[in-house]
Formats: structure tokens, C-alpha cells, sequence
């Protein structure tokens, strides 16, 4: 059978209207000028100058920004606007994340904001909102994460740690890993097995932890580049309120699903990976050979070039899916691709200033050199290998690039 | 910012889908490329009566529906999708964009022709010595008492075969690689001076080598200053170019992921394999991020020129890349059955490679993102 | 408890013989001369004319030059003596395949001298020995063979085609598929279920079946370059005497594997690849744009050198395996990894080739354009896509290269 | 061609193999390098006394074994399986290369003082600006009545902290590149005009700038053609350093194997997925492969310049490009453990990392390897 087709199935014109579009709307970069002001005029001076000293950064350091912006009322803005959120659009949230990466901020720690907010707001009782929201959105509580086991890696639910009932406390004894600057943290989220019996997502709760709870520990990971970033954290019979348990006995993991599924947005880190690009251009052209900078070395421009495409295509994508979120659509697991391609291209990036510097990258100086013994031959060198051994980390932690791409295959490719 | 299409562009693009769905069969398109003409009228015939798709990218008061370059993408990608080889971005996308900037009575009446499906082009420009260099034309444009005379040699002018009419970029002035002197001309596929050989390509279609011995051309808008128009239409191309790469790499996506989840070996489906699986998303990554490099392209050509530029090479680049990718993966996963003449797969990775190569290589086009600011 | 360590625990002067070195000797060198002197000067000349004006290789060139070789003795450099072997030592063999490849003949096909001869060697009968032998040895009998079937791919164990015993023939059906060359051929080898109760690799023969018989219908598979090289084998009812059976009955896949491990040597194609380069230079040099020849391009040479080098690295990592082999050391699977290495370097020339011919590779003139009707703007990008499309089957083909890694890292790695 | 070991190069591997295993394990090389001083010099007195092992690459007339440049591959792969910072490299390798060179009564007895463990060298080349350029010397010798002096400054200068005596390349003659006018002098640690400023490297060993300032200077050999045998002695260093880093690769192949296959995870050891499986495959062909070009490299150093410049830069070049990949995959399939200090394989990879551009990059040589003629 022949379909009949007739020139009226196309339509006879075309509206110029509602087209696709690159540029954003007046409103919309108004309010990019906006938060750019807002952080030129509000961000700490002292932390500030001791990211360009290269000084360490402490947790008043952090704090101090977190309760700026908190001022400004901004420092949740993904929450419903009743506990705080700011009830932005997904392009406002993309220029906040993205003017954030320009400027070169310490970033807003969201362990509270990002994480376990969302939890207490979704799960939690109107007495436990009450209790702990208003201080993670003043960033005056410090929070961090007790997920990681040893031995459990990217197999979250193979969990041991165990919380027993004792009347109107648990009794938590177990270990966590891989606490990201837990040795700063005032409290903690944790997840403990309440029901030994049951399968393996079963019998799970989310335990909120006061870190100064006697039984707690938190002992120091040194990573490979000599960092104290993340800790061990040890409960031994560690008790905790029953009023500290989000949702109900033995419902963690749906908390953990949950949060595990949030705040995607800048998982990318596109503008990040921009203002690193743009930096290792700048060290490129300081550095020659027989005169010649090697920004101009074909076979390094061409590297540079190929990274550019690729961060370029990343943004766009990340850009549709902010612009399908903003029409209604929810993102999926398609999130994976850009957790997935950002870490790829960071890492790319950390190689190329690892080239560009090339055997000055030997030096681990700022750690070894006495205060104010001045500057080696090479400044630029000084953290560009620690910085890439440290990002080894973005391809292995929340989630493998190995897991995510399973997560994809199944998901999407429906494998 | 907004990447949805309109209702009417998804209109479009479902009516061209359901049409090639109809008409252009995978089994009888390999029948019409391998008949002695290699290709049928017909199909140019349905898009222009049937379908009157020809007037897309085209403004109303010349017989067209009032698109524009996303309307051109719809297309193309729809042609990737069924691996049509009509010459749409030939005609209407590169010749349509010399035209629609001549703007003069003569280019309506040009585009009239285009839009009622009378007329078919072949983008006579490459010379033997030139590779991707766009200012590289040597064919001497001679203007005699009662118009214009070409001499020269293009060589691989797609689909040249089929053409009714050729573009022909040809130099009224300046030496070979001078940007000033460079026009477009359009010459009759039967005129007097015009020598053709003919041969197939791998991909399907048919090109040949064209000499032009005074053969009469008439002159498209300026005879000195024809290069930016020139250039702004082959980068409108391009993007047409990746939007069609983005319709075959979709299609050879959606085949292997079905292959290998029929395809069983050592009593499991082939894509039960965690390296296969991988594979098939790093396809799929390439694929999605071609798209928004396509996506980027397009909308950028109505910005002003260096911008414009960058974003058409940077598509350019990732697209190719993503076309070798996309192209070798199928074939591998799909294993000897790939390797065979009998499969849709082999014909869509054919038409990918030369995809890679067309207006410009990745690396051609990275060069000329290096060439431009980093900021323009 | 700590050793004591003595000086005398090392030598106290190390003897200057026997040790490593890059040389051959004088007497392997000697070879190779000879062995490129008989090849200038036994090649046939109307083979060499073919190749040059790009004309089909047929059956009788590919057959003109084995016999040319086996009138020299030199057709089964690896078989035992007694059959026709040279006795040659690992390095002469590899001596003779590269000087082969330097000198660009057509192959040798190898479906007798380096599949089914040995078999027939290893578990034929004295009379099987004598009746087919000396034919291979000759290059006087084309062989061709029935291993694939479709739908088995790489899982050769799951054939279908059956051989049922009946009096003194078996009566063979089935259809075997990727039969290379099964066009030319005079006899082929397959295997064939005899016991359909059995456990896979069990139940199976291996057959010789006269291509002439009644019921064998080759028919071409057309690649995707346009070329017939391959085929499928359909067996209706085809009477096969049981002494053209090798081996025991239900032994087949004894036949096989033995068949498989045999004929590594010249796997990686180091050679070939080595000629492919250095046409690959000359063509770079050839193409140009606004003046600057692509051999000159930095991108373009950064590949080129990137090529050469992992060329240097496999040809060294295949004469190691070489010199271990002429010291008594039996290759192992390692030389999976000559297969993958080699197949991904041809693969890469390929694209590079296709890189330098530029928008030309579209061109598929010499199947199109009628006979003495001249060349095209650029003669070199004839063939340049149809080979790179055509060498795709490379990592596909001979076990794919996804199944030659599971087989290094089971074998190699343990895993 | 033969690639195996004499039993004398054999017994050398296993006398350094457990000997490094009885007194460099990796705690007691982590608790050494972590040390105020970052080092112990007991390891290099038992690599003279107890071993011997200082004389492999010397002539038996210098106190030496009478090895050469594969006994330096023996003991420079076991220095990179056990991580060991002992300057073996700077002081027998390529202090020795040159002595070697020299040839003279002078050079016999530094020759023996190496021999017997009293000297250890820095090789104090790089300058600021120079980058792998090894003819840019700018620092300046000047000849005095009882000697020479220098004065310059030179960075990144591994070891320095522990060496007796810099190996400082400096200008007699000539402009900041030329070939002509390098010489290598030796200038002792505590020499008056020596200025030090220590700091660690991110692998665990330590460094300095050193400036001279009028510092008193040995010279080596000929004042003004000192290059060829700098190139040549760097080249047998470079050769030991991918020995080195295959010592380093096999190292972090075996740990990854052993710790995928305990590693549990989803109820299945993570060695059970084909992907981590097929990676490992790839870290073994590449270790593998630059084993090869180590060989190769080292069996070329005695053949012509140009082979032998090839046959060393086409090896740096691999073992660049592997160490990145081995040392890459090796913390990625550890996972966070490959991101702790605590174990050994981040330090591996540490070292892995540094070993990519000592002596320079894959980039570096692949340039050197076009401007040599490809069939030199």
C-alpha cells in the first residue's frame, strides 16, 4: 500500500516565532550581572588572599563564604522556597554555578545544603526540619557523610556498620570511610544496618550523628598527594537518640536513593574546566623552548584545541539538558554522561599543565620550603602535579567512571 | 536559551521520516545506487511535489515555508537517518545560502527553481592541488561581450552525475590563494566547455571530475567579492554536514544496540559483555554530544563571522571525530556481519567516514579554530 | 633476622660472551640475501605487472608464485623435514616472511601450508599423509575452510552442521560462512557434529570434503569495500568417503585447537606494516596544501611518529618472542597480543592513509571507470577507502580482538 | 639476536632483588624518605660493601665487574620494582658514562671512588628557562690559573641534597645554544661559592636549585666538545630510566592484578569484570612492549649516533606513553585505595608520573626522532 502524500502534511509556513536559540534573555544575564556583583562585592578578602598565597583552607574559611552568600539569602537555592530556596530557574542556577567557577571561589560545601537538606526536608519530621535546616542554611553546622565502608567501594548497600535499638537510643558500632573533611565536621549523616535479617537494601536507617558524640572517631586519610582531605571516621557503641533517625526504621535506603539522585547540577564542572583551560593557556605561553612559547607548539595546540571541542560539547549538552529541565523535563541518568565527561576532561586538563611545566613538576615545593624563602625557578610549576594526582580521585569517588558507565548502558541503552 | 523544536519543525521532521520510511527502504535504495544511473528522479521529484520540502530553509515570497538553518538541520538529519543521496545540501542548503545573500530578481527566480524541484546542484570547487584550502581556486573566470566563460579542472564534485546545474568557484582575479577575486558561478550541467568524468564514490553516490573549456556560467552577485558569501555558505553546509552525521550516527547506534542484544554467542547475548557495553556508551556519549555540537553550529551562523566560524570548525572537529568513533565501533560489534555489503550498518559507516573528510578533516578544522581568537 | 650480605655474592667479572645483542649473524645475514635474491629473480613477472596496474589478483598468479617457491623447497618453511620443511630456525623463517612483505608479493595462502597440512601431518593416516601432502606442499590443490557457521562468531564450538554415518560415507548438512577465498578452492576442511548427544566440543570431525562433490554450493559474500574474498558453504546432503575423516571420529576439536595454536609466526604483520608505512610517507609527501606538504604538517608527522614508534615496539616484542623461540621457549597465548597489537597498527596506517588522501578517499574509480580511461586527479587515493574499509575485518576476524584480550587476561593474567 | 641474561646478569638481578627485599621494603623506604634528612646513606654503603653492585657497569681494572650497559638495565629495573631513590642513575650511569668517555689516569680514580661507594653525583643541568633543550647551558666556566670556576644558576636538580658532587654542564665557549662549548665539570657539595635551597619531590625524593658563584670546578675531558659525549652519557641514562620504569610498570601490574582478584565487590571479585579485565590486558601489553624498547635501547647505545639517538627516543617515547597509562590504570582500578598514601601503588604511580618527562617528554623525543633522518 501506497501513502498518498500531500504537500499539506508540511505546514505552509513557518512561525519565526518560539525558535531555537542560543542567547539568553535580558532578564536572564541581568541576573548573571547581578550574582557577579553580588560576589565581587561580598567575598571574603582573607580567604581570598590566602588562595593566592597558596595557604591551606581552613573551616572559618569556608564558613565565612557559606554565611555570605547565606546573607544574600542564595545558599540553597535548589531548596522548595519554604525552607529557603530561592525558587530560581535551572539557567539562574546554572550562571550562580557557573559565575561561582569564574570568580575562583572556595567552593559552598554540600554536605548540608546538597545532601542532607534534601533529606530532612523530604523525610524528616516538622520537629527535625525545625531543628537542623535553619543552620545548614546559615552554614553555621558543619556536616559530613558516613556512606563509604572499607571493603563496600562502589557497592554502597553491602554495608556493616550496625545500629542496635536500646529504648529510645541506637547503639552504632561500625566503620566509614573516605569522610570528606569529616575532621571538620559538627555532624554527621550515616547510614547503619538496623535489621541484620533482611536483604541487602533492607534493614538500612539514616542516622544523623553529633560528631562530638562520645565513641566517635575520626582519623586522617593522607592521599597521594600528601593532602588531609578525607578520614576514617569509627563508631564504637555510639548512641544515638531514636529522634535522629530521618523516615522510618529500616527506610535509609530510600534516603540514600534519594539524596544520591540530587543536585547534579555542575556535576560537569564546565565552567571549572573553563577557567582551567584558560589558565593553562596562560602557563603555556610562559614556557619555551629554544625561544619558542609552547602555546605555539603545534603539537601542544593541537592537544589544547582537541580539549576546547570536547568542553565546548559537554557545555552544550549540559546546556540542553538544563534547557529540557527548564521546559519540565526532570533529568535521568543521562546525568551520568556529563559526571562521566567532565572528570575525563578535568583529568586532561590536569595532564597538559602536567606536560607544560614538564620536569619542574618534580618539585613538591610549597610543603618543603621554610616561609618566605621565596619563589623556586618556576612558580607556575609549584601544586601542578599535586593537583593531578589529587584529581586522580574525580574518576574514582561518587560513583566510578566504570560504574556510572553501567549505570548508562543499562538505563539508557536499556543493556 | 532553547533547544526544542517548534510543533511545525517537528512536523517536518516527521513527515520527511515517514516519507523516506515509505519510499527510500534501505533495500530500495542499495537497488537504485546500483542500477546503471545510480540514482531515481523521482525521489527529487517527491520532495519538491509531495512533500514540497525543497522550500524549507526558504522565504515565503519565493515559494518557501520561511525556515531557516534549523529547518536545513531537520532535514539533514533525516537524510543521514535513511542515508538519502539527493543533493539537498548541495541545492538547497549551500546553493540556497549563495542565493538567498545575492538577493537580487535573477537569485528569486534561482531559488523559485530550487523550491519546485526543477533544479539540482553539485558543488564544483575542489582542484586537485587545493585539499581543504577554500581560497585556493585556480579555475579563471573570463568575462567576455555577453557574459562570463570558465576554465579549469575541479575534481571529486559530488553527485555531479545527477546535477542539473553546477556551482562553480572560479577566479576573476588574483593569485591561487588570494581571497579577493574568488566568485560563484552556475554552469548547466549540458553547456558547451563542460567535460565530465564520471564514477561512483564508496559511499553510494556518484561524482566526477569536470573540465571547463570556455563553458558560458553565469555570474552569482560579485564578481571580485564573492569569498565571505562563499565561505559563510560552505560553513552553513557544514553544519547541514553534521546534522546528516548526526542522523547516520543515530541510526548506527540504534542498529548495534539491537544487534548485540539479538546476537547471541557462548550462550549469552553479545551484549551481555561489560566491553561491549562500554563501547555502545561511549557511542551513545559521542552521539549526544554531537548533537549539541550540532546544535551550537547551527544557531551560531547568523552570528557575526569569527564566531560563526569557530563554533562551525569546533562541530566539525567533534563530529568527525565522532563519526570515525561511532562508524568503526558499529562495524566491530556488529563482527562479520559488518564486514558484509548485505547489512544497513557497512553503508551507514561508509557514508560516516566520508562525512569525516567533507569540507574539511578534524584537524583542517582545528587549525582554523586556531587560526581565530580564543575569544571572538 | 638479617641476611649478611657478601660481595661474593656477586661474580667478580662478568664474561663478555653470550651476551645480548641486537646482531644477526653473518650466517643469518647470508640467508636473508638469499633468500631476497631468489625472490627478485623467481617472482613472476605477469604476478608483478598485475599488482602494479592494480589489476585483480586471480587464482593462478596466487598459485604461479607458490609453485614457484615450492620448485625453490621453501613452501613449508615450518613442517617437519620429512613432509618438505626447511628446517629453517625461527630467525630464518622470519628473515623469509619479512623479506616476503619488503618485496610486496601476493601471500602465500596458507589455508595448506599452514592449517590443514598440519593437521594432516599431526593426526593423519600414512595414506592420508601421502594422498594430500604432497599436492599442498606443490601448490597444486587450493584448500579452503569450513570452520564458521552463522550465527557462532567467535563461539566456534556451537556448529550446527551434521555428519551422519551411513555404511562407508558420512552424509554431511549444514552451512558454514566466512570461507575465504572458498571460490578458488579444490578441497576444503570441516568440522562437522557427529555426536549431537555430546557436550559441545565433544561429537565433533574433522573432514576433508572434495569442493566438486555433489551438494557443495559456494556462494560469494560481497564486503563492504565491494570486494568477493569471502563465502558461504552450503553442504546438502554431501557424501563424504569416512578416510577422508583425520583423526577419530568425535576427535574434531583435538584437530582444531591444534589447528589454531599453529602459524603465529608473521601474525603481527610487523613488515607489512613497515612497507605501508613508508608508502604512507611518500604519499604525505605528495599531497599538499597552499604549498606545505603534509609529510611537513606537525600533526600529521606527530602521528606518523607515534605510528613508527609502536611498529618498533611490536617488532622488538616479536623477535624477543623470537629469540625465545630459536633458545627452545615454545610461544605461548602472548602472541595474542601480537594478533591485537598488530591488527590495531595495521587499522591506525589505515586511517592515517585515509587522513592524507583527504576528501579524494570518496572516489571508488577503478571498479567504475572503463578500461585505458586515464587516471584521476589523484591516482593514489584509488583503493585508499576500500582497502581502509576492507582492513577493518582485521580485528574481527581470526577471533576477534575483544576475545583475544579474555583469552591474554585468563591466560596471561590469571583473571 | 638474543635477549636473554647471562647467569651473571641473572645473579646480579636476584642478589639486588633480595637485597632491596631484606632492606628497602616499602615501610622502611616510606618511614626513610619521610625522614628529616629523606634518606639513609647505609643503603648506598651496602650497595657498595655488601653488594658490589656499584662496579657492575666499569671495567674490572677500575675495581668494576666489567659489565656495561645491560648490567645498568639489571640494576636499574630493580631500583624501579622496589622504588629505590639511591642516585645509581646520576652517579654510575651517567657520571660513569662520562668518566668512562674521559679516559684518562684522572677519570680511573673517580671511577673508583664510585666503585667503592664514596662519591655520589647530581646531575645539575636544567635551567630555568631551557626545558628539555640539553643545549641550552648558559651557565658559565671560566678558566683561572689554578682551575675553573662556575657561575649560573641550575634547578630541579634531583638528589642534590645527597649528592657529594654535582655533574654541572656549563658554557667554556659560545652562545646560549650552541653545540660548541659544553663541558661537564664535577664540583664538589660543600665547594665554597656552591649556594643550595633544598625542597622534596612529589616521588619521594628531594631537590634543590644551586646557584655558583664562582664555585672551584673539575673539568671533565675537553673544555669546548664536551656535547657528544653529554649526549651519548644522557642517552645510557635514559636507557637506564626506562629499565627504571619498567621495574616501576611491572610492579604496578602485579599489585593490580593481585588486588582486583581480592577485592570483592557485588558479591564478586572486581577482576571478574570484563572491562577491568581487558584494562589490565592493555597496562600488560604495554609493559610488555616497553620491556622491548628498553632492550632495544639499551642494545643500541653502542651503535652509531643517529641509530643510537633513534633507538633511545623512540623508547623514551613509549615508556613516557606507558607509564602514563600503567600508572593510570593501576590507582584507577584500585579505587580509593589508589588514592591513599598508604599504600604503595600511589607512590609507584608517583614515580611513573615523574619518569614521563625526566629527561624529556614523549613529545620532546618524538620531535628528536623527526629531525634524525628515518633510516639513519
Amino acid at each position: 500500500m501506497t501513502v498518498h502524500w500531500r504537500r499539506t502534511r508540511l505546514p505552509d509556513r513557518v512561525t519565526r516565532e518560539n525558535q531555537m536559540q542560543l542567547d539568553f534573555t535580558d532578564h536572564e544575564l541581568e541576573f548573571r550581572d547581578e550574582v557577579r556583583r553580588f560576589i565581587a562585592g561580598h567575598y571574603p578578602p582573607e580567604v581570598r588572599e590566602r588562595q593566592q598565597r597558596g595557604l591551606e583552607i581552613r573551616k572559618q574559611d569556608y564558613l565565612a563564604w557559606h554565611q555570605a552568600v547565606a546573607r544574600r539569602g542564595w545558599s540553597v537555592p535548589a531548596w522548595p522556597i519554604e525552607y529557603g530556596g530561592t525558587g530560581w530557574t535551572p539557567t539562574q542556577r546554572y550562571f550562580w554555578d557557573e559565575e561561582l567557577a569564574l570568580a575562583d571561589t572556595v567552593p559552598i560545601i554540600s554536605f548540608g545544603t546538597g545532601l542532607v537538606g534534601p533529606v530532612i526536608y523530604t523525610f524528616g519530621t516538622a520537629e527535625q526540619k525545625a531543628r537542623f535546616l535553619p543552620d545548614i542554611v546559615a552554614g553555621t553546622v558543619w556536616w559530613c557523610q558516613g556512606y563509604s565502608e572499607p571493603g563496600a567501594g562502589s557497592d554502597l548497600a553491602s554495608l556493616q556498620t550496625r545500629a542496635v535499638r536500646e529504648g529510645d537510643h541506637y547503639v552504632v558500632n561500625g566503620q566509614k570511610t573516605w569522610t570528606t573533611l569529616g575532621h571538620f565536621a559538627d555532624w554527621g549523616f550515616f547510614l547503619a544496618r538496623t535489621d541484620p535479617q533482611a536483604r541487602k537494601q533492607s534493614g538500612i536507617s539514616f542516622l544523623l550523628i553529633d560528631m562530638r558524640s562520645p565513641g566517635v572517631t575520626v582519623r586522617p586519610i593522607i592521599t597521594l598527594d600528601g593532602a588531609h582531605e578525607v578520614n576514617e571516621v569509627w563508631l564504637e557503641n555510639v548512641r544515638v537518640p531514636v529522634e535522629n533517625r530521618i523516615h522510618e526504621e529500616n527506610q535509609g535506603w530510600t534516603c540514600a536513593k534519594a539524596l544520591l539522585a540530587h543536585e547534579r547540577s555542575g556535576i560537569a564542572m564546565v565552567s571549572r574546566s573553563k577557567v582551567a583551560l584558560a589558565r593553562l593557556r596562560e602557563l603555556a605561553a610562559g614556557v619555551a623552548e629554544r625561544g619558542r612559547p609552547l602555546s605555539e607548539d603545534p603539537t601542544f595546540r593541537r592537544k589544547l584545541t582537541g580539549i576546547e571541542v570536547d568542553l565546548l560539547a559537554l557545555e552544550y549538552t549540559e546546556l540542553r539538558m538544563l534547557a529540557a529541565e527548564t521546559a519540565g523535563n526532570v533529568p535521568g541518568v543521562e546525568v551520568s554522561m556529563l559526571k562521566v565527561r567532565g572528570t575525563e576532561l578535568q583529568q586532561r586538563l590536569n595532564e597538559l599543565a602536567l606536560e607544560a611545566v614538564g620536569s619542574h613538576a618534580a618539585l613538591r615545593v610549597r610543603a618543603t620550603l621554610a616561609p618566605g624563602a621565596g619563589t623556586v625557578a618556576m612558580p607556575a610549576a609549584v601544586d601542578v602535579a599535586d593537583t593531578y594526582f589529587n584529581m586522580r580521585k574525580t574518576s574514582i569517588f561518587g560513583g566510578s567512571n566504570e560504574i556510572q558507565r553501567n549505570i548508562l548502558a543499562k538505563a539508557v541503552l536499556g543493556l | 536559551m532553547d533547544f526544542s523544536f517548534t510543533p511545525e519543525q517537528e512536523m517536518l521532521r516527521d513527515s520527511l521520516a515517514r516519507y523516506f520510511a515509505d519510499r527510500y527502504s534501505f533495500s530500495r535504495r542499495q537497488a537504485m545506487v546500483r542500477s546503471e544511473q545510480g540514482w531515481a528522479a523521482g525521489t527529487w521529484r517527491g520532495l519538491a511535489d509531495e512533500l514540497g520540502v525543497l522550500g524549507a530553509g526558504f522565504d515565503p515570497d519565493v515559494g518557501g515555508l520561511g525556515g531557516g538553518a534549523v529547518e536545513h538541520l531537520v532535514v539533514m538529519e533525516e537524510i543521514g537517518r535513511a542515508l538519502v543521496i539527493e543533493p539537498y545540501l548541495e541545492t538547497a542548503v549551500l546553493g540556497g545560502g549563495l542565493l538567498r545573500r545575492w538577493n537580487s530578481p535573477r537569485a528569486r527566480e534561482w531559488i523559485g527553481r530550487i523550491v519546485d524541484g526543477e533544479v539540482r546542484f553539485a558543488f564544483a570547487h575542489l582542484e586537485p592541488p587545493a585539499r581543504y584550502d577554500l581560497q585556493h581556486v585556480t579555475t579563471r573566470a573570463t568575462r567576455q561581450s555577453d557574459g562570463w566563460v570558465l576554465d579549469g579542472l575541479k575534481d571529486a564534485v559530488r553527485g555531479a552525475p545527477f546535477a542539473t546545474h553546477l556551482l562553480v568557484t572560479a577566479r576573476t582575479t588574483g593569485a591561487d590563494h588570494d581571497r579577493r577575486g574568488i566568485a560563484t558561478f552556475l554552469v548547466a550541467a549540458d553547456a558547451a566547455g563542460l567535460a565530465l568524468r564520471r564514477y561512483a564514490t564508496v559511499d553510494g553516490s556518484r561524482a566526477g571530475d569536470v573540465r571547463f573549456t570556455g563553458a558560458r556560467a553565469e555570474l552569482l552577485a560579485s564578481a571580485d567579492d564573492g569569498f565571505d558569501a562563499l565561505e559563510a555558505a560552505v560553513d552553513e553546509a557544514i553544519a547541514g554536514l553534521c546534522a546528516e552525521a548526526v542522523g547516520v550516527m543515530r541510526r548506527l547506534l540504534a542498529d548495534t544496540v539491537e544487534y548485540t542484544k539479538q546476537r547471541r554467542q557462548f550462550d549469552a547475548p553479545i551484549a551481555a559483555n561489560q566491553v561491549l557495553q562500554h563501547r555502545m556508551v561511549d557511542m551513545y556519549m559521542r552521539v549526544e554530544q554531537a548533537v549539541s555540537m550540532t546544535y551550537l553550529a547551527t544557531l551560531s551562523l547568523s552570528r557575526p563571522p569569527a564566531q560563526r566560524m569557530r563554533a562551525v570548525s569546533a562541530a566539525k572537529v567533534f563530529v568527525a571525530d565522532a563519526a570515525r568513533f561511532v562508524g568503526q565501533a558499529a562495524v566491530q560489534l556488529h563482527g562479520g556481519m559488518g564486514m558484509t555489503d548485505e547489512l544497513a550498518v557497512s553503508h551507514y559507516f561508509k557514508r560516516a567516514t566520508m562525512i569525516e573528510s567533507q569540507f574539511g578533516s578534524a584537524d583542517h578544522h582545528a587549525h582554523r579554530l586556531e587560526s581565530l581568537a580564543p575569544d571572538a
